[in-house]
């Protein structure tokens, strides 16, 4: 199969950063106790449907909610529901369920999963997905008849599975897709492409992953619904927003999602889900995670269930005599995680520990900078292994339109513009003209900036005034579907917020 | 054609007449902190001084020389300026309301400008016959034309940028501004001489 | 006291508005065109300031008792050829008894015409008060705008000639700035002295 | 002796009187318009030719309004409010207007042209001021401006100001101390700070009929100046650094704790008046940071533990 | 209609009573300001031909030395000697610069020069205005042509130094004397 | 490096010392990376500051200060200190006042004003220019990053016309003391005289101190154009629309415009174009702006070399036209976000 090369302008390449995550796999015990969240992924929280003290299995739906966008969630050991607690995560209150684990490893499996999948009726392999809950993972949820994504499978016209590891740290391909998985993969792959038929598949992987760029293209050979890419690997390049415009060459609906325009973007991990569910009837109770960053004793890979509390999983893998940050999924956008009786839910990723370094380096300037990263060129950073650390590196200071935003804005847009815009109050129309609706928050900019200003935080309080000021982004002029179901889920988490205000 | 040629570019850059006769400044410090507004305060700028230089010049030339009552040219020279700005604006208001709305609002600040006055002054000084009094008079107001719009944009930016100490807000700051574009201005000095 | 038995309480008020709270360049950014130009030289600048001071009081003069005969509608014409009257009595005056400031001043005396201290008092305060008032704040804003002129025309004379008057008063080594002369060093020097009074007002 | 002059002179000013004439007749063809002004509670009405500006109409009415630039729109005093007519705004004024001045319809009044009939109000700085302070849209750092209520409604009518008998010898001997210096309002109001910690409403009226200002100039000079409070200040004022390096190790985690301790905002005052709390951009003692001024003390590297230890001494200090 | 012709009269009695006024200064300050551009004229030429004078006897100390002939249109002064003077305009760098010359009288060499009204850049280039550095144009050819060079290079005896850095308005003050002796000079040997 | 922290922390605990903290908090930053922590997202930070940033252009402007001490002797250096004295000082009692931080911008101020001074100007002069400069270019606007203008240009172009017959007079050729009145471009304006290419390269002739030594000039430009400092697309439309403008105006006035590269080798153009020009504060943000900005540049250059009374049009072309950046940035936008 022919592999097309695709690359966006802007964006920056993240190289030879230490901590990065090795082939390796670790297996993770199931702990005493899984506390499920209700809300999970992509889709609004869903009611609890089974008892407190009701003995679940593994894979058991224990709260659905076939109303609203949303998909079930299971029970992840077999064991008692103990009780139903409030818990709060990254900010925000979510029901969550806690099971007392018996330790047995067995799992329910799905209803009607055979691997003759071929010969199932779409329907029941809509219904599979759905109750496997696959359905909620990822940025827009995958598109099910049953209200799992914000449009409905026949509206689907492209599916981009993203392979490109552009972030500081990435899960490895080769755990992933190792032996014979890459066969599941491909077999979800044409799964995906029976439930939504009027999609073409995309597959983007790196172009720094030569071998898995030739195996592919020998494997997928004479599928005419599937296209090949290699990417550079630049951040952002992960991002529905800089995806859709590399891979279809078509305008992103900035303010909105990618699933309004008929895209539906996925990562491997949630392909090799919907083989699972489909084929071998396993609902998605577990993760592959991964551990980077310098804190780390090993940097490898780990199976975990979901609901283990960071805590068990963290257990005796932290280097002893650091000072570290864990922060979730990605060392660019990722929250920091101040609470490590946080379960894990099916959004996670990866996990990182970095180095909270508070040494003061004397005379940083003037070193050659080894071991450093740097956009501009002034550091000889290319020959070593560079640091991530969380040390600023600077002090704030005005901003002197050195451009290197502008540089690497993947959606082209001029950050520090918008940024004095904000600064100064000046929250008008004129930075609806300047884009500032097409910012993702990649934080980039916020990266590269000599001055160290945070310029990304501005552009997000700009967006927030403006929406307080009635000056919304505006509509393309284009149609798009599930636009309303759309905002009345990214409506939500305000309308809970002004509440709280009126409150206290 | 060379001479008018010089006679304008002169107007333009060397002898500009807000950077090195420092005229016209009153509404120089008014109307620079805003883009829009210069720009349209010097389109009625030009507007008003070709139209003033090309009816004062044969008012001097034609009545009051032969009369001998060139004593009396102050007088009449900005009655004439007066007057006329209002007249046009008058019929601008009532037959072109676009073009009023775009620029004629400016017209009315302009009746006691020196730049319009002084323009109709150096045509007799200078001696110029009608179509350089014509040239000069452009080349001066488009002069001063760019010196208020680059001024007012660095303003802008000021305003985006900046933190101009408290007592140098507003004219301080666009004295120090057209200064600093007075000296680079001076690298044109000896380019093209006036008569 | 003296003042406010002639002129009521208003007097007081008047000269201090004059003279600093509503100074006529500094705060309200009035006259500066000319003030700018000539002030390269001392000589110049009290020709300059004698010059407005006189077209200011003959103007209040004239325009304070006819204030209620004036029409609306010529009422700025009015103002306008009263003033310029007189700045060509000033423009003659000069020729004759100081021929040398004269040309130097050139076309600038013509422009106290178009010097707003002028038309902006006229308009503000001569054609709403009474006559004395009105003289009063001529001959104060006068002298406010004249006593600026020489302040601004000393530094740059100082600077800019080494003179003061046209008498050496710099030390044997010094080098003439030649920018404070031309009209860059204006602009610098009257940029400073309004910081100031901002800074100084703005406290 | 040349006659030429004179006559030349004659002849073009009857020219230009009478094509201005002529063109006033054929140009302008407004016709008669109403204007109606509301001062205060007053309102007055009169026709005038339409054709001519706002301000001078209304200066020849017998409304004094202030404008030292003669009509240019370079100094930015003739503010009133249109109500209606007048047309939009015109970019001249643009430069002298606020944002909540443009939703107000607030305009430059010599920028004005009567061409129909007119709706305005002048506003008194009085019912202004009030207007901000209630609407918190009072900013003391900003210079004055003045706006009118947002939705267009009338003002409420003028109290009668009451002053208590203790408030008011307070504030006469004050008056009385500085009554014959130049200039007494400055330092007047100044020790009716001192004494009140704020400069209470009513007082306000009352220096002004004392000292025979214009209540439209006190108000002036009480806003326009950072010391002055029209709020209720308290006696510590504590200003917490919200510069980045303050920022960064906790500056809002510390104004948390203050606004628990004190159980007030950030920007209010405590009810016994003892304290305000605010938070103002860097004062430059970044290698303190987090860092607070308590009036004049600096608290350099403050943990949040240690602010019970600060409020607490500041009240000692009251006992 | 009655305001309208008050307000027209108005206007025009102020106009009057104002022009009167000024024609009445005018009268008096008209023959003053003759008097004095003729007494610059003298001055200056006395000046040029370095005649001692003082502020009080210009006139005479001019009727005394100088007779002014006219030829061709231009005005010449021509001193006991018999060297001849006449007054010359042209543009420098930022203005006009008129002045006053004065030839030997075998019309080659000059007497010397004075400057009347320059605007040259303060402290540079008007240095042509000053009495030491025109003195020393003093004995020079004006034949072929005359010459400012860059400072220190003048050498043959049509040639003199310019000044530091005001390069151009040397070269314009050169202009316009090469321009106005080759205008006049003819014009005055042409008529003798 | 431990004595010098000790020392730090015993300045910070005098309380007499308090009003000055400003100046303590710089030099704390100069030599010492701060230990605060990303409270926000991102966790982590780009390792360049504003202080490398600005320590870039230092590095690249070695070469030729190096030069110019060889060539000039050791007054260079003592022009620099007076410079970095001078300049500091205004600095330093703004921040006081103004209560600011003390900021880097001036790092490259203070270095590269003595640089395109002759080499024989008086310190005094030195200082006040950088002091003009620094005080009208920079800090009343509000410091680095603010001005409108570049600093050190103004201080030039301020103490160039200020103090003209001194400007103009002391210009010296390397490795001699003979004091000149001629650049390569004055001896081309007299003479039509092109001075060999070679000398031009290895500084064999009169000019700025910092501006002779061109090999060294391209070697620190080339530099900060690798390093991304410096926007490359300013100084190649620079210097590549001197070029095209000089070719077309020899062909038309031989007598006046020298040939192209001639008029890129010779006088300070290098410099501007690579170290002047480029600076990100005052030239324009957008691209569209950068290349008009250079193209302008260039033609200003030509013009002014060729037909004012100045011999040299770097530094008026550069302040010309940051003067008209805002503009061009204003233009290029309301083209680009046109409604």
């Amino acid at each position: 199969m022919k592999v097309e090369k695709r690359k966006f302008k802007g964006g920056y390449r993240f190289k030879n950063f230490d901590g990065q995550i090795t082939d390796k796999i670790d297996a993770i015990d199931i702990p005493e106790r899984v506390v499920i969240p209700l809300k999970q992924g992509f889709g609004n929280e869903v009611p609890f449907i089974s008892k407190i003290g009701y003995t679940v299995q593994a894979g058991q739906i224990i709260g659905r909610d076939d109303t609203s966008v949303s998909s079930p969630v299971h029970a992840t050991a077999n064991g008692v529901v103990e009780k139903v607690v409030t818990i709060e995560v990254f900010g925000c209150e979510v029901q969550a369920v806690v099971i007392k684990s018996n330790g047995t490893k067995t799992w329910r499996v799905l209803d009607g999963a055979t691997e003759n999948w071929e010969e199932l009726p779409t329907d029941k392999i809509e219904e599979i997905l759905y109750l496997s809950g696959v359905t909620a993972l990822d940025k827009e949820g995958i598109p099910t008849k049953f209200n799992s994504s914000v449009i409905t499978p026949s509206d689907v016209e492209n599916i981009i599975v993203h392979a490109v590891g552009s972030e500081v740290f990435n899960l490895s391909l080769s755990v992933l897709l190792g032996g014979e998985r890459v066969h599941n993969f491909v077999e979800g792959l044409k799964i995906l492409h029976k439930v939504m038929p009027n999609a073409k598949v995309h597959l983007a992987i790196g172009n720094n992953e030569k071998e898995w760029l030739t195996t592919f293209s020998k494997i997928l050979d004479g599928i005419d619904w599937l296209r090949l890419y290699a990417l550079e690997p630049k951040y952002p390049q992960g991002y529905d927003e800089v995806l859709i415009p590399t891979i279809l060459k078509r305008e992103f609906p900035h303010g909105y999602c990618s699933a309004n325009i008929g895209a539906t973007v996925l990562s491997v991990q949630a392909v090799l889900h919907v083989y699972d569910a489909v084929v071998e009837g396993k609902p998605l109770i577990e993760r592959i995670i991964g551990f980077g960053g310098a804190g780390f004793k090993e940097n490898v890979h780990a199976k975990v269930r979901i609901g283990t509390s960071l805590d068990f999983i963290l257990k005796n893998r932290i280097k002893d005599d650091l000072e570290v940050r864990y922060i979730l999924n990605s060392a660019l956008t990722g929250d920091t995680i101040t609470n490590l009786s946080y379960p894990l839910d099916k959004s996670y990723r990866m996990l990182l520990a970095l180095h909270e370094d508070r040494k003061r380096y004397f005379i940083p300037f003037m070193n050659p900078g080894f071991n450093r990263d740097s956009y501009s060129r002034t550091f000889l950073s290319y020959i070593t292994t560079k640091r991530a650390e969380t040390n600023v590196h600077g002090e704030e200071r005005p901003h002197v339109s050195c451009g290197f935003c502008e540089e690497v804005c993947p959606v082209r847009i001029i950050p520090h513009l918008i940024y004095s815009h904000v600064e100064r109050g000046f929250i008008e129309d004129r930075l609806i003209d300047f884009g500032i609706y097409k910012c993702i928050d990649c934080n980039l900019c916020n990266y590269v900036c000599v001055s160290k200003i945070p310029i990304a935080q501005y552009i997000k309080e700009g967006k927030d005034k403006l929406i307080e000021e009635g000056l919304e982004p505006p509509l393309p002029d284009y149609d798009m579907k599930g636009v309303e179901e759309y905002l009345s889920i990214r409506e939500k988490p305000v309308q809970a917020k002004d509440e709280e205000d009126e409150t206290s | 054609m060379g001479y008018l040629l010089m006679i304008f570019l002169a107007a333009i850059l060397t002898h500009n007449i807000a950077l090195t006769y420092l005229l016209g400044m009153c509404p120089f410090v008014a109307l620079a902190r805003n883009l829009k507004t210069a720009f349209g305060m010097s389109i009625a700028v030009i507007f008003v001084v070709t139209l003033t230089a090309a009816i004062n010049w044969p008012i001097y030339h034609l009545i009051l020389l032969p009369t001998g009552s060139e004593l009396i040219y102050y007088i009449v020279f900005i009655v004439v300026i007066a007057a006329s700005v209002q007249f046009v604006e008058m019929v601008m208001e009532r037959f072109f309301p676009p073009l009023q709305a775009a620029f004629g609002i400016f017209l009315p600040l302009i009746t006691v400008n020196c730049v319009v006055l002084a323009v109709s002054l150096f045509l007799v000084l200078r001696e110029y016959t009608y179509i350089q009094s014509l040239v000069f008079a452009i080349g001066s107001a488009i002069g001063w034309m760019i010196a208020i719009v680059v001024v007012a944009a660095i303003n802008e930016k000021l305003n985006l940028v900046g933190d101009v100490p408290k007592g140098l807000k507003g004219p301080g700051i666009i004295f120090i501004i057209a200064g600093i574009l007075a000296l680079a201005f001076m690298g044109f000095g000896g380019m093209v001489a006036i008569k | 006291m003296l003042l406010k038995k002639i002129f009521g309480s208003k007097g007081n008020k008047t000269i201090k508005n004059a003279l600093w709270y509503n100074h006529p360049i500094f705060s309200m950014c009035l006259g500066i065109c000319s003030a700018l130009a000539i002030t390269n030289k001392v000589d110049n600048a009290i020709a300059m300031g004698a010059g407005v001071s006189f077209v200011l009081i003959a103007t209040s003069i004239i325009i304070s008792p006819l204030r209620k005969l004036i029409p609306q509608r010529v009422r700025i014409i009015s103002y306008m050829i009263t003033i310029s009257s007189f700045v060509i009595i000033v423009d003659m005056f000069l020729k004759a008894f100081f021929p040398v400031i004269s040309v130097k001043l050139g076309p600038y005396v013509g422009l106290i015409i178009t010097n707003c201290i002028i038309m902006g008092r006229a308009e503000a305060f001569y054609s709403q008060n009474k006559t004395g008032l009105s003289i009063l704040d001529a001959v104060s804003n006068g002298i406010s705008f004249t006593v600026t002129l020489i302040v601004v025309a000393v530094i740059r004379e100082i600077l800019g000639f080494g003179t003061l008057l046209g008498y050496k008063v710099t030390p044997g080594g010094w080098e003439n700035w030649v920018i404070m002369a031309m009209a860059p060093g204006a602009f610098f020097v009257y940029g400073v002295l309004i910081w100031i009074y901002g800074e100084i007002t703005s406290r | 002796m040349n006659f030429a002059p004179i006559i030349i002179m004659n002849v073009i000013l009857l020219v230009i009187t009478i094509l201005l004439s002529i063109a006033d007749k054929f140009l302008v063809t407004y016709g008669k318009c109403k204007i109606t002004v509301t001062q205060e509670d007053e309102h007055k009405e009169f026709v005038v030719e339409g054709g001519n500006y706002l301000h001078s109409e209304l200066i020849s009415h017998g409304y004094h309004i202030q404008a030292s630039c003669g009509g240019k729109a370079t100094c930015g005093y003739c503010k009133v409010m249109v109500k209606s007519g007048g047309g939009s705004m015109l970019p001249t004024e643009e430069v002298f207007m606020s944002k909540e001045e443009k939703k107000a319809g607030t305009r430059l009044s010599c920028q004005v042209k009567v061409k129909e009939d007119i709706e305005i109000q002048i506003p008194d700085f009085f019912s202004t001021v009030r207007n901000i302070v209630k609407n918190q849209m009072y900013d003391p750092k900003v210079d004055w401006q003045f706006i009118t209520d947002v939705q267009g409604e009338s003002l409420p009518a003028l109290k009668k100001i009451k002053v208590e008998q203790n408030q008011q010898d307070t504030v006469l001997d004050i008056i009385n101390q500085y009554r014959d210096l130049e200039g007494p309002l400055v330092p007047v109001l100044q020790k009716v700070n001192d004494t009140f910690n704020y400069l209470p409403e009513n007082l306000l009226h009352y220096i002004a009929e004392e000292l025979d200002i214009p209540k439209s100039h006190v108000y002036r000079i009480a806003t326009f100046y950072n010391a002055f409070s029209l709020k209720p200040k308290g006696k510590y004022k504590i200003a917490i650094c919200m510069g980045t390096a303050c920022h960064v190790k906790g500056a809002a985690g510390l104004m948390e704790t203050f606004e628990n301790e004190l159980s007030i905002n950030e920007g209010e005052t405590t009810e016994d008046l003892l304290f305000s709390l605010e938070g103002v951009r860097c004062i430059g003692c970044c290698g303190l940071a987090p860092v607070l001024l308590v009036n004049e003390d600096v608290h350099g590297l403050v943990t949040k533990d240690r602010v019970p230890q600060i409020i607490e001494m500041y009240r000692k200090k009251e006992i | 209609m009655l305001a309208k012709i008050k307000m027209v009269i108005f206007v025009l009695i102020l106009g009057s009573i104002l022009t009167t006024a000024l024609v009445l200064v005018n009268n008096y300050t008209d023959p003053i300001i003759a008097k004095n551009a003729v007494l610059k004229v003298k001055r200056s030429v006395l000046l040029a031909f370095e005649i001692p004078y003082s502020e009080e006897n210009v006139e005479q100390v001019f009727d005394e030395n100088i007779t002014s002939v006219e030829k061709g249109g231009k005005e010449f002064f021509i001193n006991t000697a018999g060297e001849v003077c006449f007054e010359f305009s042209g543009s420098g760098v930022w203005g006009p610069i008129e002045g006053v010359a004065a030839l030997n009288p075998d019309l080659e060499t000059i007497k010397g020069i004075t400057i009347v009204q320059q605007e040259e850049t303060p402290g540079l280039g008007s240095r042509i205005g000053d009495k030491d550095y025109l003195d020393t144009f003093k004995g020079k050819k004006i034949i072929p042509d005359f010459k400012i060079l860059p400072p220190g290079k003048a050498s043959a005896e049509n040639e003199v130094d310019g000044i530091t850095g005001a390069t151009l308005s040397c070269n314009a003050f050169s202009a316009i004397l090469n321009n106005q002796f080759s205008k006049f000079v003819p014009l005055y040997k042409g008529s003798e | 490096m431990k004595p010098v922290r000790k020392l730090l922390d015993y300045i910070y605990s005098i309380k007499l010392l308090k009003p000055f903290h400003p100046v303590i908090d710089a030099v704390d930053a100069a030599f010492f990376s701060p230990s605060e922590l990303t409270e926000v997202k991102p966790h982590i930070l780009d390792n360049i500051d504003l202080k490398r940033y600005m320590f870039a252009v230092i590095i690249a402007l070695m070469p030729s200060t190096i030069a110019a001490v060889v060539f000039y002797g050791w007054y260079v250096l003592a022009m620099i200190v007076v410079s970095y004295a001078a300049g500091g000082i205004v600095e330093v009692i703004f921040a006081l006042i103004r209560k600011k931080h003390i900021e880097e911008g001036f790092f490259v101020t203070g270095i590269i004003f003595p640089l395109v001074l002759p080499p024989t100007t008086p310190l005094w002069i030195v200082a006040v220019g950088v002091a003009f400069g620094v005080f009208f270019g920079k800090e009343v606007f509000g410091g680095t990053g603010r001005n409108p203008f570049n600093p050190a240009l103004v201080g030039r172009l301020f103490i160039t016309i200020a103090f003209p017959t001194i400007m103009t007079t002391f210009w010296r050729v390397p490795f001699s003391d003979a004091i000149t009145a001629a650049t390569p471009l004055s001896i081309y304006k007299t003479s039509h005289t092109i001075t060999p290419y070679i000398d031009l390269l290895l500084g064999q002739c009169g000019g700025s101190m910092g501006e002779t030594f061109r090999i060294g000039i391209i070697v620190g430009g080339l530099f900060l154009l690798f390093s991304k400092v410096a926007d490359w697309k300013i100084s190649i439309s620079y210097i590549g629309s001197v070029f095209v403008f000089a070719l077309i105006g020899n062909a038309l006035f031989p007598m006046k415009i020298a040939p192209p590269v001639f008029q890129i080798l010779a006088g300070g153009l290098l410099y501007g174009a690579f170290f002047m020009a480029t600076d990100p504060v005052t030239s324009p943000f957008t691209k569209a702006g950068k290349w008009i900005f250079g193209i302008a540049c260039g033609l200003l250059t030509v013009l002014i070399r060729s037909f004012s009374g100045y011999v040299e049009g770097v530094m008026f072309s550069i302040v010309i036209m940051n003067a008209f950046t805002p503009i061009l940035d204003h233009l290029v936008l309301s083209i680009k976000y046109r409604r």
